[in-house]
């Protein structure tokens, strides 16, 4: 437990190592978030394009 | 090819002429900025000797920013600059013969006026000459890398604040020795030469480098 | 002159035409047609090679227009939706900055006749910002009169002008492609020439 | 690898060697990464230097440095792509730079970031025009510029040449910016403070420090690929292959479970 409270302080400096970790990691896994959830909306709306297609609507109105 | 250089030249300063007002606005631009500072930050004249120079220059870069959006943006507008594309010319010769009116008409008058904002700023007139001299060399290297921001923002959306985006950064190296110089000039008997020599420097690359790449800039926006 | 080979051109996302192809010899009339936003404009503007086709070449004289560049910039008049004419300057220095930049050393006279012959006789001293916007039209046309470029891409030159003037463009063209010229034209109303060939292009016939 | 990019110049047949990388990258980039975060945290000293000692806080070393290194590699990516596209007028050059732009944003902000609170307890403050800073503020307005212009532009096709020219422009620009902030006063540019080398570091602070770079190498594949995929899809989706695609995903592939729903309401919809 000590040890764990040690390693959080770092020595006192706690507030500037998980600032500049904690900014870092999360900037990068909300961009792969992002990522992935723009592919997602990509996927959805290239297969509703596809559905109206298929119903003979032309594409151009619902762009 | 001469020929067609000053032709260029000679339309664009027919035309600037016939609408003076353009010109004028740019030169006020530049005296309000300059003389809104001292009201600012105050009106110490240690303090106003040693911001001066950065002052002046930093107004001097968005003057000259101010006037680029126009420099290829009317000819958009009225189709002469597609014909210009058609002309059978080179670009980048035509794209420099704008350029150069464009600082004849912007650029030089900030030179000619400089003295007087240098005066507001208690400045000797040893920093005065360095002034100039440091602004002639430097606005043109302004207007030739404005040259290509201008065309890469043509007849875009708020094209004007997008073009300060992408070409301020890109005027530090002038803005640091422009005003380094006349510092320099201020502070201490020092030697002024590199700087004149780095100014130089970038005025000749410019002349080299930019037309072209804004003649590149022009054909991507032109089509 | 003008070989057009198997051209595709799209604008943002949109396939305008695939695999057009047509010749243009000397003395010919090329009337383009189509519906608005069929891809006329696209296709002139690549024929003049201020836009680069997505796939396909263009030859002038048998060799592609994108090696030669200026030198087939020279050959040829361009004369698309906006006039390309300064508001500031006179109809007289307008023409004249078209003369210098095609290196054609005309005379004052020269001009002021094909100001005359469009019927702008007296307005050449004017700023063309106080003339119609048919007589605007008209100066920009004065450039045909001068030109001795043999290929013209003209865009819609019909607009905006009244019976006469579109009369006197037809005289022109029609003089154009007698001389051994060529021309490219869009328009919507129908065109007739008393000698030279006219062919004919429908785009957007099949659909996109 | 040129001759296996050549092989898969078209988007087509990047796409789904793009979607076959993106896992085992990521995978691979957080494996290195946690690596390094462990090395970092427990196998390093807990000082740096000799006689005036960093504390715990030059940990911000590991990835204030890759992620610096990281924001000047992609620029440099960037431009090359550019230049690509530029030259040879291939499409998937252009998508490269977009795919990378962002990425390439997020690490030097986050240089930019982790500098500011490494000053704050080394040099008392969290800005200082130090030449290294300042250069990377100027990486970051470059990238701004960069996809601000490119997004500001309708038409796909001059957007990409215009932002790529943007691109090559600022990297003949970069040195000389750096050179004007690393040396204001030309009469006196000897006095350009030298860094202590590579190998005068520790070897297990080096380790966690290069690993970490690997890792965020790694990392900025996967990303800029998975991007990449996106930039595809939304550029073709008008084309057979990505309706086929779209097609097959439906019929049930669990690695498109959200698109999934879209994709069975449209057969649905078929059916019906």
């Amino acid at each position: 437990m000590q040890g764990l409270i040690d390693f959080l302080s770092q020595g006192g400096y706690a507030f500037y190592v998980w600032s500049a970790f904690g900014m870092t990691f999360a900037l990068l896994i909300a961009e792969a978030l992002v990522l992935r959830r723009s592919r997602r909306t990509i996927l959805q709306r290239v297969g509703r394009l596809a559905r109206l297609r298929m119903q003979n609507v032309p594409p151009g109105e619902h762009r | 090819m001469l020929s067609v250089f000053l032709c260029v030249l000679n339309r664009d300063l027919t035309l600037a002429l016939r609408r003076r007002t353009d010109v004028l606005t740019t030169l006020l631009f530049f005296v309000i900025v300059v003389s809104l500072f001292p009201l600012g930050v105050g009106s110490e004249r240690e303090l106003l000797r040693l911001l001066g120079p950065g002052v002046v220059w930093v107004a001097a870069l968005l003057a000259s920013m101010l006037a680029l959006e126009r420099l290829f943006a009317a000819d958009y507008d009225d189709g002469t600059l597609e014909q210009l594309l058609l002309a059978g010319q080179p670009l980048s010769l035509l794209v420099l013969a704008k350029i150069v009116a464009h600082w004849l008409l912007t650029g030089l008058p900030l030179v000619i006026i400089a003295p007087l904002m240098a005066m507001q700023y208690a400045l000797e007139a040893t920093a005065i000459w360095v002034m100039m001299a440091a602004l002639a060399l430097g606005t043109p290297v302004l207007s030739l890398l404005g040259a290509i921001g201008a065309a890469l923002t043509l007849g875009l959306r708020g094209g004007g604040i997008l073009l300060s985006l992408l070409i301020l950064p890109l005027y530090i190296p002038v803005l640091v020795y422009g005003a380094g110089a006349v510092s320099v000039s201020v502070i201490e008997i020092a030697d002024t030469q590199p700087y004149f020599a780095l100014l130089g420097a970038f005025l000749l690359g410019g002349l080299v480098l930019a037309p072209p790449a804004a003649a590149a800039a022009l054909r991507i926006s032109m089509e | 002159m003008l070989e057009v080979d198997n051209l595709s051109c799209r604008r943002g996302d949109r396939t305008l035409f695939t695999a057009l192809s047509f010749m243009l010899p000397a003395s010919t009339l090329l009337h383009v047609r189509g519906r608005n936003g069929s891809g006329k404009t696209t296709l002139l503007r690549a024929l003049c090679g201020l836009l680069r086709p997505d796939a396909g070449a263009i030859r002038w004289r048998g060799e592609p227009i994108s090696e030669l560049a200026d030198d087939y910039n020279r050959e040829i008049l361009y004369f698309g939706h906006l006039n390309g004419i300064k508001a500031d300057l006179t109809g007289q220095e307008n023409l004249r900055v078209a003369a210098t930049l095609d290196q054609d050393p005309l005379t004052d006279g020269a001009i002021t006749d094909a100001l005359a012959q469009i019927g702008l006789a007296g307005f050449e001293d004017l700023p063309t910002r106080m003339l119609s916007q048919g007589q605007k039209k008209r100066v920009a046309l004065a450039r045909l009169i001068l030109s001795k470029a043999p290929l013209w891409i003209l865009d819609e030159p019909f607009t905006a002008l009244d019976t006469d003037a579109v009369a006197l463009l037809e005289r022109l063209i029609a003089g154009h492609v007698a001389d051994g010229g060529a021309a490219v034209l869009t328009t919507h109303q129908e065109v007739s020439l008393t000698r030279g060939e006219i062919r004919r292009l429908e785009l957007g016939a099949i659909g996109c | 690898m040129k001759i296996n990019w050549f092989k898969y110049a078209a988007p087509t047949a990047f796409y789904p060697l793009a979607g076959r990388l993106v896992p085992v990258l990521a995978v691979a980039a957080a494996a290195l990464v946690l690596f390094a975060l462990y090395w970092g945290f427990f196998e390093t000293p807990e000082r740096l230097g000799g006689t005036n000692p960093q504390k715990e806080y030059y940990r911000i070393i590991f990835i204030h440095v890759p992620a610096a290194w990281m924001s000047m590699w992609l620029y440099l990516v960037l431009a090359a792509w550019s230049a690509v596209g530029l030259v040879f007028n291939t499409r998937l050059s252009f998508m490269m730079t977009n795919a990378v732009a962002p990425t390439g944003a997020i690490f030097t902000f986050l240089a930019l970031w982790t500098g500011a609170f490494w000053g704050r307890p080394s040099w008392g403050t969290y800005w200082d025009w130090d030449p290294r800073l300042t250069s990377e503020l100027i990486l970051f307005f470059l990238y701004i510029g960069f996809m601000a212009l490119h997004s500001a532009i309708d038409d796909s096709r001059r957007a990409d040449r215009a932002a790529a020219l943007l691109a090559i422009v600022g990297l003949v620009m970069l040195p000389i910016i750096y050179w004007s902030i690393n040396c204001p006063d030309p009469n006196n540019c000897a006095a350009l403070h030298q860094r202590s080398s590579l190998t005068d570091i520790e070897s297990n602070i080096l380790t966690a420090m290069l690993v970490m770079t690997l890792g965020f190498w790694l990392y900025s594949f996967a990303a800029a690929f998975a991007r990449l995929r996106n930039i595809i899809l939304l550029r073709e989706q008008d084309s057979a292959w990505v309706r086929t695609m779209v097609d097959a995903a439906g019929a049930g592939g669990p690695a498109n479970a959200g698109g999934g729903d879209a994709l069975d309401a449209n057969r649905r919809g078929v059916s019906a």
